[in-house]
């Protein structure tokens, strides 16, 4: 049986994986200030799913006892991931199929306070868009809301 | 399979305006709506409710069989031929009992014409007097006002003709959420330059369009109307040309209206004296101006003389019989000008003829085959009054809910807990059918074919899309199949067969035919009294439709000048964009429920302060009538010192008082005193 | 602070202010290069005819401008002491709240780049290359007292003849 | 009628009276799911020309067609990278639950029937208690949480079938919501510019003796 490695370094904790997943091997969980990406259990054969979907290839597919270096490679952008760095950070080897957390710390909308997305992803958009066009840290609601305030008089 | 995928033209079953859609049906069953840019009214808009037209017809809750109830209070469904056999064996058994007065008959604004003329004539061939709908409840006061007024109780000029208007009065209407259609003409006229007015005691999304909003104290419109009036008439802006050619009775209003004192009655009304005098200079010297009014003049004690004043106002400055001057009184029902045009009112027959004319009653009674016809009868509300002192025993409802849409509900309830026999013929299990001992399921509007007259007296087609579910019929199969039992008529009359009969009782339908309808998308506009006549969008263009061709002043007996004091609130109720009436149909749709699931009170921040609730905290409502239980939403949409209900949950007529206005019979809903007592968890 | 002022009863609906308006905006700045670039170069001023009148608008350049605080991404600008409002098309989306919003309809859309096109008020030049092609001085360009001068003695001349001249 | 790409969605925020008859029309063309969110006004995709959803999106799962940009659903994996791209947040995510039926390929469509929770995204997902860590230790949970991502398609499909306008635009009652060409509706606004503000001004200046 197969397992999953999540590279903490890479993940930007976009939930494209937990959606992709059928198996329920990945899951979310959320609270008001933190977004965790659970992995546990083991996969199916076939299945890479969460692989394919993964924006910043952060997933490898693998089995028995692996360290993270032999999957994502020591110059490939993750070098830190052999090196201790903070709390978030991969054990040099791990047993793939036992649980794994990834922990992010939502950044919080500037106008009303609620929790947008991991900063990691804000981040990830902000270097995909050509320039930054406008600040990132607003909630959907507050866009909404503000596409019309300065528009409507009354 | 193949797919048989056809679209019908169907009328919108909610409000009065009257919009047409495409209904998609595929394998009989309604799957989408077409949107038909190319009608009048809307330009093929729809609103929420219409949007959800489809979840409606296709309603898991729907009553599909007839229900018999027992007297243990245990159901069975029966056959269509037990529940009719029933119905005629217990009506004939009370009549002979008790005599035909004892049975009383409520028609319905949902049906089409056809279904109500046909259910007024079996009442009245019966033999009982008391047929009446829920036009009662809302606008009575304006056809015994403006028909007095000019001879017809309907509104004079087409909504999309409200365009054309270069000053518009809103008052006592919130129609961007009652007839939200109709707010696209109002703001087509304020893009080209008209000066909109709303007076309103609430902030609604009408007032928001309005370029002054008059905020008055609830239950001051008639003394607000006099005031526009009397400043009209000092200003010498009155039209004295086309008072002097065209109305009578003018003297009267002007004495009147001599010693009115408008710094007083602003202090009542309660908005700035400047506002009024804005308000009178507009309407008085706009070239054309329109007054669009709604329930908030009607329901009151003297809902009458609220509505004739606003006749009054139009015909001092001459501001009817043109494009784009008249007065609205929008109707809240698909077909409550049609129904009661078929004369489903106690006191009219169909076509307005007075109950208590000898002479025309028996007229209609010869082209009936029948001698003579009972007069005039009780209202709604006088009906379960009758109830409770023991004079009526059965009470035959169609598709009208009277716990939820009557006021003072404990009085209703108990009211039909008396009946010996109780029929209600509805789609859904409502409330009142609840009550009831025979339940007959009826077809709903794309279900059957008929004619509705919209709040503009436009007659619309709307031809059949689908089949009733299981056993449902329509409401003509029903009263026609119970008239055969009760030995009325012999045979069983189709839609359009009932169209031509209503061609010869009611002149002004004299061309409405139903091959004309059905072919024209947009309808006729009533009057149309022959064949080949085009229909009347602008009613009163040359004459009114009075005996000597004027029109008259109306002067109220009663004093406007002292207003009720409501301590320490008054209870306004109204209406919220997503729910209907009573209620009975949109509270069962999720889609719409999930935008107002459950009834609030509003009340003023201040007000709140000073009885220490929050938003969302629960209060108890307590009025002469009753208490209730809701949940409060702050909010200064509304006044210091009212409140605000919606009246689509069966809680809030638990409050309203039954004070009659003594012309039009209407209760006040919109006079009521209530208490609110904290309630803390 | 200098502002373009329309005197429309003397439009003679010549378009010559559009087709300056089109040549400034272009690259070669004249107008046999204009004609043959591409992307076209656009104009910014527009002559309507009207009712047998002609009509020549351009953009005011609000005080409070609506197309400004309707751009989400910051590519229309307004010059705080000017009051010229910029648009600046790496930023611009093609959202068109901007021309949503204008009231008087100044805002276009340049085909090929699929953004926004409005009046810049000629930031290269003394005075606007419409106001300088106008042949019978519709536009103005002064001072709002220069101008309320300019129409008194207009009228003065009209009704004494001879005498401002 | 015009040709497709040429309109853009013009919304008058003065003339919406906030009945959500957009949002219910829009979730009967959709399938039970809203694009539309009535802030003070609707909201929806703008359409823009030089889009950055389509920009940020690292499946080519958005892309333009006939002037309306589209999520394409087999390529979504609904990573809520677009949402933030969004400036007006006109690309909307809801909460749905799926069943979990091992063996059946990972987003291939969107499920046929679904169950939509809350249309007030990201607002109440936070506030509702998630599955707890002790189920997420199950080995099989029997349904699982997905968050939607979901856009406006300028209803191409009915416009591509018989021309006719987005279904919001078709319904809404006030007018607020139109479909009008850019230069057409500029030209308009002129026009009235003129006729509402410089006649009365020149009528004014011609009409005054001195």
């Amino acid at each position: 049986m197969k397992g999953i490695l999540i590279s903490k370094d890479l993940c930007i904790g976009c939930r494209a994986c937990a959606s992709a997943c059928e198996h329920g091997i990945i899951q979310i969980e959320e609270t008001k200030e933190f977004r965790k990406i659970i992995v546990s259990g083991s996969c199916p054969d076939e299945c890479e799913n969460c692989k394919d979907v993964c924006p910043t290839e952060a997933i490898k597919i693998g089995e028995g006892v692996v360290s993270s270096c032999q999957l994502f490679g020591a110059g490939t952008g993750s070098a830190s991931t052999c090196s201790s760095r903070n709390e978030n950070q991969l054990p040099a080897a791990i047993k793939l199929r036992e649980r794994q957390e990834v922990l992010f710390r939502l950044t919080l909308c500037r106008r009303c306070g609620m929790p947008i997305a991991p900063e990691a992803m804000l981040n990830f958009i902000s270097r995909r868009m050509t320039q930054p066009l406008f600040e990132l840290d607003l909630c959907i609601t507050c866009r909404q809301q503000l596409m019309w305030e300065a528009i409507r008089k009354r | 399979m193949m797919v048989k995928k056809n679209k019908v033209s169907v009328i919108c079953p909610y409000c009065g305006a009257g919009c047409r859609f495409g209904l998609i049906v595929e394998n009989g069953r309604a799957t989408g709506i077409d949107y038909e840019p190319d009608h009048p009214v809307a330009l093929g808009a729809l609103c929420p409710k219409g949007n959800s037209a489809v979840e409606l017809l296709n309603h898991p809750e729907r009553l599909t069989f007839p229900i018999r109830r027992e007297h243990n209070g245990t159901t069975r469904r029966i056959t269509w031929d037990e529940a009719l056999q029933f119905v005629a064996n217990k009506l004939r058994q009370i009549r002979e009992d008790f005599g035909a007065d004892a049975v009383g008959f409520l028609a319905s604004a949902k049906v089409s014409n056809e279904e109500n003329y046909l259910f007024q004539k079996l009442a009245r061939l019966f033999g009982s007097p008391h047929v009446d709908h829920c036009a009662r409840l809302c606008h009575s006061p304006s056809i015994v006002a403006l028909s007095r007024a000019f001879g017809s109780g309907a509104m004079t000029n087409p909504i999309p003709d409200l365009e054309n208007s270069r000053c518009i009065l809103i008052i006592g209407s919130n129609f961007s959420e009652n007839h939200p259609v109709v707010s696209r003409w109002v703001l087509n006229a304020k893009d080209r330059g008209a000066f909109i007015i709303a007076v309103d005691p609430r902030k609604t999304p009408t007032t928001e369009i309005a370029h002054i909003h008059l905020m008055i104290r609830p239950g001051t419109d008639g003394i607000l109307l006099n005031a526009i009036m009397a400043q009209i008439l000092r200003e010498g802006l009155a039209n004295y040309d086309f008072i002097a050619s065209r109305t009578e009775g003018f003297e009267r209003l002007k004495n009147k209206l001599q010693q009115f004192d408008i710094i007083k009655a602003a202090e009542q009304v309660g908005v700035p004296v400047g506002d009024i005098v804005i308000t009178a200079r507009k309407y008085a010297t706009s070239p054309s101006s329109a007054i669009i009014y709604c329930m908030g003049i009607t329901q009151h004690r003297h809902g009458t003389d609220y509505a004739a004043s606003c006749a009054n106002l139009a015909l001092l400055c001459g501001h009817i019989g043109r494009s784009g001057a008249g007065i609205f009184p929008l109707r809240g029902q698909n077909n409550v000008q049609g129904a009661s045009d078929m004369g489903a009112l106690a006191e009219f027959l169909p076509g307005y003829v007075r109950t208590n004319d000898v002479k025309k009653r028996q007229l209609v009674a010869k082209l009936w085959g029948c001698e003579d016809i009972p007069s005039s009868g009780l209202s709604v509300t006088e009906i379960i009054g009758a109830i409770l002192d023991g004079k009526i025993k059965a009470l035959f409802v169609m598709g009208e809910n009277p716990i939820v849409s009557d006021p003072c509900s404990s009085e209703t309830e108990k009211a039909l807990s008396m009946l010996d026999l109780l029929v209600v013929q509805d789609i859904f299990m409502t409330e009142t059918a609840n009550f009831a001992h025979v339940v007959l399921p009826a077809a709903m509007w794309a279900e059957k074919s008929g004619s509705y007259t919209n709040t503009e007296r436009r007659v619309q087609w709307s031809p059949k899309a689908l089949n009733p579910p299981n056993e449902a019929k329509s409401d003509l199969w029903i009263i026609g199949n119970l008239g055969k039992l009760l030995g009325l008529w012999d045979t069983l009359p189709q839609p359009e067969d009932m169209l031509r009969e209503i061609n010869q009782v009611v002149p002004f339908y004299g061309g409405i035919t139903p091959e004309r309808i059905a072919k024209s998308k947009e309808g006729l506009i009533w009057p149309c009294p022959d064949e080949h006549h085009p229909g009347t969008p602008i009613l009163y263009s040359e004459k009114f439709h009075r005996e000597n061709e004027r029109a008259t002043f109306t002067v109220p007996e009663i004093d406007f000048e002292a207003p009720r004091s409501f301590e320490p609130f008054s209870l306004i109720t109204g209406r919220v964009v997503v729910h209907y009436n009573s209620g009975s149909i949109t509270r069962k749709l999720p889609s719409l429920l999930r935008y107002t699931p459950k009834l609030e009170l509003t009340i003023h921040p201040s007000d709140a302060g000073e009885l220490g609730i929050k938003d969302g905290s629960t209060v108890l409502v307590k009025t002469v009538k009753g208490t209730v239980e809701t949940v409060v939403k702050v909010s200064p949409s509304v006044r210091q010192g009212s409140v605000f209900m919606p009246f689509h949950f069966p809680e809030t007529n638990r409050l309203t008082p039954k004070d009659l206005d003594p012309m039009a019979r209407i209760p006040s809903f919109k006079d009521a005193q209530c208490q609110l007592i904290r309630k803390d968890k | 602070m200098k502002e373009i002022f329309v005197r429309i009863d003397r439009c003679v609906g010549c378009r010559s202010c559009e087709l300056a308006c089109a040549v400034e905006h272009s690259r070669s700045k004249t107008l046999f290069g204009a004609i043959s670039e591409v992307p076209r170069p656009k104009k910014r001023v527009y002559v309507e005819y009207i009712e047998h009148r002609k009509v020549p608008f351009l953009c005011r350049h609000c005080e409070d401008a609506p197309c400004v605080k309707a751009c989400r991404t910051g590519a229309l600008s307004q010059d705080p002491v000017t009051r010229i409002v910029t648009h600046n098309p790496d930023r611009c989306i093609g959202c068109w709240l901007c021309a949503m919003t204008c009231p008087y309809g100044m805002i276009n859309r340049e085909e090929e780049r699929r953004i926004a096109v409005k009046c810049d008020r000629c930031p290269e030049r003394e005075e606007p290359a419409c106001v300088n092609a106008c042949p019978t001085k519709a536009l103005v360009f002064a001072e709002e007292q220069e101008f309320s001068k300019l129409v008194r003695r207009e009228t003065l001349s009209k009704l004494l003849p001879g005498y401002a001249s | 009628m015009q040709s497709m790409a040429s309109w853009k969605i013009f919304i008058n925020p003065e003339r919406c009276i906030g009945c959500h008859a957009c949002e219910m029309a829009c979730e009967q063309t959709h399938g039970g799911i809203s694009n539309i969110k009535v802030q003070c006004a609707p909201v929806f995709c703008r359409h823009c020309e030089v889009p950055p959803c389509v920009t940020v999106c690292y499946r080519n799962a958005i892309e333009m067609r006939n002037g309306k940009i589209l999520l394409i659903k087999d390529l979504c994996t609904n990573c809520g990278i677009c949402v933030f791209a969004c400036p007006f947040g006109a690309i909307m995510t809801t909460t749905i639950t799926r069943q979990i039926e091992p063996g059946k390929k990972a987003h291939s469509a969107v499920p046929c029937h679904f169950e939509a929770r809350s249309a007030e995204e990201p607002h109440t997902e936070h506030e509702k208690p998630k599955r707890s860590l002790a189920d997420a230790r199950d080995d099989t949970p029997r349904e699982r949480q997905i968050v939607l991502v979901h856009k406006c398609d300028g209803c191409l499909e009915r416009a591509e079938a018989s021309g006719a306008r987005p279904a919001c635009a078709a319904t809404c009652p006030s007018g607020a919501i139109e479909c009008k060409d850019i230069a057409q509706a500029s030209s308009l606004k002129r026009i009235r510019t003129y006729e509402v503000h410089l006649v009365t001004h020149l009528t004014h200046r011609e009409g005054t003796s001195p």
